[in-house]
């Protein structure tokens, strides 16, 4: 099998990344340590994941932070609303959970649409609908907190701290959804045709390639995983409000092009992207380890440990093409 | 001399406001000052920009720096609460700060400033010195639940009275911001007789929109939480400026040194301090003025 | 028993009619050839046929009944496959992902064997070795042209369209080629073929349709015509002699290139241009021509000792090449050559910006520029104001010449200079490159067309796998003999 | 001379924009506040002008606004500093704005180059250069606010408030930078050649255009911009902080794009940028006029416009395509 040399240059990034931490600290590859680092990369994994899609067929997506806000506040008032009705049981979970996807649905629906039907600009459309979902968010909220019912949460907790052994649920979800993308990218006609479309979406067309509809779905999948990201954190923070996600969008698109992929399109990679996603939660867990310094320049640190990922990787890359 | 070293963490917001800016810099120096003081205690800081990151700083203190205390001022009370109370259920002592947990008898200390108390003198202060019939702009913060106590008691105060609350917009505790809001107010009310800022950060903004549109003489403003600047000012009897509303970034210095004589003296630190809002007037702003505070 | 057919058909872009009432018949089991200047329609044709373009009048008739495409695929689904002039591959894509896309083979998954082996076999057919995993963008100019007729023979098509399929392609390869389109004809397939190579449309046409203007202006079957009856159909009016007189190269070296080698594709070339002189280098594809030229202009890493008008010359950028005197026409028009989507003017000027104005560009001087550049060249452009990609391919070949030629080199390297120009242009870009000879210019040529060397070129280098692998003068041109050293077969009978 | 209907649309919805807030409130139009508008407008803008370069040449920077906040930061620590020995006056303000815009020439550089000699993605570079100055910033001010002194402050003031009538020092800057933007892009060497870059920068090198020498350009030439919006900035509020110039990048960006410079490169409309940065300063200015809605929603109907802005111009864009 050929190497490839996109997705090994991040690899050696992360593993620096894991000797590092491990000459830290010797907690740092403890099982509990381990755990919580999967579990909350699982978050913008599955956003991630979802992003690579979109990027790779040539968009773009900043709203998913103000998305999984916006879900999650919905689906945390449908569950409230519902209690008194369904009662404290796993009903009620799955109704909010029902809530969080269906409108990932929509809202992806809704960027994709605007994008490929108003052919309007993705960096547009969704800095637009960013400011939408952020702003209906607060209001739901009330400028405050939207919170879950405390039964509710408790009942609802071990979705994210529970699982397999020390393999949580929302490890389980990302490895899941991690292999189902390589799989779909790799080797689903959905994948092939998304590439196709990024790389050159005259030659899709031609190739009676329905380019706008593949586009639309890019969104919706997205959609649907910041849904199914979403019913991973409520039952974390049991909340959400006006500064949820705030970010998560930059954090994302980070992770994808981290990871190899072109950010204008033609060419995806999950598994880099999975990989893009470790670098950027072990570089927080990393300066947690330690106190390397001022707090104020952990922001400095991270910058550059992002900028070196890439150098690995692109150093590589220039000795090949040259 | 007791030998066993206890790490104490502390979980903050970082720095992105003139408060949070001044918290910061009391967490650090009280950090610096303390560790020096008692060597076998060791202290774990960080800073987290949402709340999901501040839930992972603390995961990360609990499984990798074994801290034995833990210090947090909740970025938001609700989405805290639950890891919070996981730390506490660990055996592990827990300091809460400012905003309270969603929960209550989490926490084995609770030091806090008074978010209503802050909006209520401020409210009472113009009650008490407007004249009937006068009108007032607010600038609020970044949209949150103690914004909104302190818009609430605000209100409530003035209640009643006939001063009339002619805008609340979002100033998002941002010079640049409250700059341009106040700005728009300016242009669009042609009467303001004065200005709750909220904040001293958005006071400067707002300050330098009134005079920019050279209507000093007009309106005064009150902001809040003691920046020494405006503490300045107020001492040196400026008119724009009449009295402010204590908020004192402080009060995490008092937390983190609270938690530490817990382990290093024998008295047990347990309950409640709320450090109440004070007035600022020019006759007691000297004892509230700070210069090397950055805040 | 025709297939498909215009009848009467009209095409315009905006105000400006390019086709006016064309009619055309393709029968199954004949190659019918369509030929023209660059910018007769030709290329519009082929797209109104394969549903890319619909007529502004007159309609398709498909098996007799009148019949309208919304689309390309649409057309494809009536087994209408075009080969476009300009490519249509997804280059980030490996070559069989391509031949195979929207109609992968395989379920849910993929099945990545079948098509490659699929893709294996179409290019075996074709006597290439381009590996079906290689990604597009990684393939030569002439490999991308293979895949793209492999793609299309992979379609199960009734009609086939292929608009100049063999202008990038070299000897061997259109051997192949040919080989295919014969298979094709014998199974019933309908073939509309354009080229420019007129020798190849007596080879292979049964019925070959002349188009001028837009304007059909004869038919005929095989035999009717001669090469030159159809150039002179073509163009209106007699050509005479094609390859202009050659001229009397001078002594002094204008060029001397010593120990030139380009890491991995070019070892160690040495060769002196003479002033006056026309330098031919031939060889395959893949022997390393364009890297050996694009090396010498600095495009390329490179090393080695250059001189120029015999001072020793330091080249590590196209700027420095410039300042030498050297300029480069590259053979990728598209890719290299040409912003698309810029108009005329801005590509014209764009190597030599700092002749037009000072601080401020002198846009008036661009437009005299452009001016003559189309009167020289011969560059019919229905308006000025175009985006340069939607010229017809060979005025855009013209334009890049007129581009290159701006400064007014010495020296100049050119790099499949007639790729998709029409026989009567040929001509005057022939004609020009001689006169530039005689002004004392120097030129070298690359060419993949054999007897283009041998016409033009004083002198003929040829290479193999990256190395000269001999010279040619005078009477000694000949195919047979370039084909030799290229092959890298010796002996007499081989 | 043909109508350009990428610049014509959003100058539709700018005009529309204008009556809406005259038809909401009669103080709209009032010298004051077109001032203010415009005037707050030149801090975006001047760096908008700057990103229509970059984005025409194929790139991207993230960074502008923490840029701007720690070019504020270290030109008032030099004008503190210098203070002393310089003593109250121009000259030290003058040692100010030249380290402003030094410094925006340094930090553009340190872009630049990471894009075009370390060979990274513009996106990466600039997000890591945007962790780095923002926390640099914040260092600086040990989390807090770094405030000129008070003299100079005074000193200072007129250049942001000051000018000829209602048209303030900002103003004359913003429409001076503009002008010669749209100069440099349409009739210079420089904005040809950004241009070809942008469309095709294989034909830009074959065309003996030294592509990465423009792209560094280009970012040099934002930082100098950042730079001088920074020597417009200082004298407003006399201070600089973490919380100074955050997410300036994206709305400089979505103004270069509203304005119709595709962000894929090749094409740049400095009228445009100009165009996009009202509009957006416009909405603003709007929402707090009139007393429309919760301003929880402000953000909404700010994203609702922007997106509508831009259909407008696309409408056109589609009917004109086949
Ligand atoms: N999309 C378009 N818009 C405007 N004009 C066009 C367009 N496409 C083609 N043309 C013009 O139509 C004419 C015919 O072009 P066409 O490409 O059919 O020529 P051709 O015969 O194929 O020439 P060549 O041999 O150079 O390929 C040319 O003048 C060309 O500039
Ligand atoms: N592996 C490769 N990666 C990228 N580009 C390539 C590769 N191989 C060839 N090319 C490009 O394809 C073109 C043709 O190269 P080739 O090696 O075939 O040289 P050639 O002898 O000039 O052949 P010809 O001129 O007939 O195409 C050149 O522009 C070269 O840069
Ligand atoms: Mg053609
Ligand atoms: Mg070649």
């Amino acid at each position: 099998m050929k190497i490839d040399l996109h997705t090994l240059g991040p690899l050696v990034a992360l593993v620096a990344l894991v000797i590092l931490g491990a000459a830290l600290n010797s907690a740092f590859l403890a099982p509990a340590n381990i755990t919580n680092v999967l579990a909350r990369s699982a978050f913008i994994g599955l956003i991630a994941v979802g992003m690579t899609f979109v990027i790779t067929a040539g968009g773009l997506d900043l709203s998913v932070g103000s998305m999984a806000a916006f879900l999650a506040g919905i689906a945390i008032i449908a569950m409230n609303a519902a209690l008194p009705t369904t009662g404290l049981n796993w009903g009620t979970i799955l109704i909010g959970m029902g809530v969080a996807i269906l409108g990932g649905v929509l809202a992806g629906y809704l960027n994709g649409a605007l994008v490929t039907k108003a052919r309007i600009e993705p960096f547009i459309v969704t800095l637009g609908t960013m400011s939408i979902f952020r702003s209906l968010v607060t209001w739901l909220a009330d400028g405050g907190t939207l919170s879950l019912d405390y039964g509710l949460r408790t009942l609802y907790r071990p979705v994210y701290y529970g699982g397999i052994g020390w393999i949580t649920w929302p490890i389980i979800t990302f490895a899941i959804v991690a292999i189902l993308g390589e799989w779909t990218m790799r080797h689903s006609r959905f994948g092939r045709h998304v590439e196709a479309i990024g790389s050159n979406d005259r030659v899709a067309r031609y190739s009676a390639i329905d380019v706008n509809r593949m586009r639309l779905l890019t969104y919706v999948l997205l959609g649907v995983l910041v849904g199914l990201a979403v019913v991973l954190y409520v039952p974390r923070l049991g909340s959400a409000s006006g500064s949820t996600g705030v970010l998560w969008e930059l954090e994302a698109i980070a992770a994808v092009i981290i990871g190899g992929t072109a950010l204008k399109g033609g060419r995806g990679r999950v598994w880099g992207t999975v990989v893009g996603v470790l670098i950027l939660s072990l570089i927080d867990n990393i300066l947690n380890l330690a106190d390397l310094v001022s707090p104020y320049l952990n922001g400095a640190i991270q910058g550059v440990i992002i900028v070196l990922a890439v150098v690995l990787q692109r150093e590589k890359r220039t000795a090949e093409e040259r | 001399q007791d030998a066993e070293k206890k790490i104490i963490g502390v979980s903050i917001p970082s720095a992105t406001h003139g408060f949070m800016g001044g918290l910061n810099w009391h967490a650090q120096d009280t950090i610096k000052r303390l560790g020096a003081a008692y060597p076998n205690l060791e202290f774990v800081l960080s800073t987290a920009g949402d709340p999901a990151k501040q839930v992972n700083d603390i995961e990360d203190m609990m499984a990798t720096r074994n801290i034995d205390a833990l210090v947090v001022l909740p970025f938001e009370s609700e989405p805290l609460t639950a890891p919070v109370k996981a730390v506490k259920d660990a055996g592990k002592f827990v300091t809460v700060v400012d905003r309270g947990l969603s929960q209550e008898g989490i926490e084995d200390l609770y030091v806090a400033g008074d978010n209503t108390a802050f909006g209520r003198v401020a409210g009472e202060y113009f009650r008490d010195t407007l004249p009937a019939g006068a009108k007032v702009v607010v600038l609020r913060g970044i949209p949150t639940t103690l914004d909104n106590e302190r818009v609430d008691a605000f209100r409530a105060a003035l209640e009643g009275s006939e001063v009339q609350i002619l805008d609340m917009q979002h100033g998002n505790w941002n010079r640049d911001d409250a700059f341009a809001v106040m700005q728009d107010y300016l242009a669009k009310y042609p009467q303001i007789d004065a200005v709750w800022a909220a904040d001293d950060d958005m006071a400067i903004g707002v300050l330098e929109a009134i005079s920019a549109a050279n209507r000093q003489d007009e309106m005064w403003v009150i902001g809040g939480a003691g920046m020494k600047e405006i503490v300045k000012r107020i001492m040196d009897g400026d008119k724009q400026l009449p009295v402010n509303v204590t908020y004192p970034p402080a009060l995490i210095s008092s937390a983190i040194e609270m938690t530490a004589l817990n382990f290093v003296s024998n008295a047990p630190m347990t309950g409640r301090f709320i450090i109440s809002s004070q007035l600022i007037t020019p006759e007691n702003a000297e004892q509230f003025y700070y210069p090397d505070s950055p805040f | 028993m025709t297939v498909l057919a215009l009848d009467n058909v009209s095409k315009s872009f905006g105000p400006i009619e390019v086709l006016h009432g064309v009619d055309l018949a393709l029968e199954p089991g004949e190659v019918h050839a369509l030929i023209g200047e660059n910018g007769a329609g030709k290329s519009t044709i082929m797209k109104i046929l394969g549903g890319f373009l619909d007529p502004t009048s007159g309609q398709i008739l498909l098996d007799g009944e009148p019949v309208h495409f919304a689309s390309g695929p649409e057309a494809e689904a009536q087994g209408i496959v075009v080969i476009h002039q300009e490519f249509n591959l997804a280059s980030d894509l490996t070559v069989a992902a391509n031949v195979f896309l929207g109609r992968e083979i395989g379920g849910w998954r993929l099945d990545h064997a079948a098509m490659r082996d699929a893709t294996a076999a179409l290019l075996k057919r074709l006597d290439t070795r381009i590996d079906p995993d290689a990604r597009i963008r990684d393939l030569s100019v002439p490999d991308r042209q293979m895949v793209e007729i492999a793609k299309a023979l992979s379609r199960k098509a009734r009609v086939l369209i292929m608009d100049e399929p063999s202008a990038v392609l070299t000897h061997r390869e259109v051997g192949a080629l040919y080989a295919q389109i014969d298979r094709l004809r014998a199974e019933g397939v309908a073939i509309l073929y354009c080229s420019h190579r007129l020798d190849e449309v007596a080879y292979l046409a049964d019925r070959i349709t002349v188009l001028r203007d837009g304007r059909v202006v004869r038919q005929a079957l095989r035999g009717e015509l001669t090469e030159d009856g159809m150039a002179t159909a073509m163009v209106g009016r007699e050509l005479q002699d094609f390859y202009p007189p050659k001229g009397q190269p001078g002594d002094q070296p204008a060029l001397e290139v010593r120990g030139l080698t380009v890491p991995s594709r070019v070892r160690d070339v040495s060769f002196t241009l003479r002033r006056g002189e026309v330098l031919g280098i031939a060889g395959l594809v893949g022997s390393g021509r364009t890297e050996l030229a694009e090396g010498l202009v600095g495009l390329r890493p490179s090393t080695g000792n250059i001189r120029v008008e015999g001072r020793e010359v330091a080249i590590r950028s196209l700027r420095d090449a410039f300042a030498a005197g050297l300029a480069y026409l590259t053979e990728d028009r598209k890719e290299a050559g040409l912003l698309l989507d810029k108009g005329l003017r801005e590509n014209l000027t764009l190597a030599t910006l700092e002749r037009f104005g000072g601080w401020r560009l002198d846009t008036r001087a661009e437009d005299a520029a452009l001016e003559r550049a189309t009167r020289e060249f011969d560059i019919r452009a229905p308006r000025r104001d175009m985006p340069a990609g939607k010229l017809s391919g060979g005025n855009q070949q013209k334009l890049l010449l007129a581009k290159v030629m701006l400064p007014d080199p010495g020296i100049i390297l050119i790099d499949e200079p007639t790729r998709g120009i029409d026989v009567g242009t040929k001509r005057q870009i022939y004609a020009f490159i001689r006169k530039l000879a005689a002004e004392g210019r120097s030129l070298i040529v690359i060419s993949s067309e054999m007897t283009e060397v041998i016409g033009l070129a004083d002198r003929v280098l040829v290479m193999r796998e990256g190395r000269l692998a001999g010279e040619l003068a005078g009477a000694d041109m000949t195919e047979d003999s370039i084909v030799r050293l290229a092959m890298g077969v010796t002996g007499e009978a081989a």
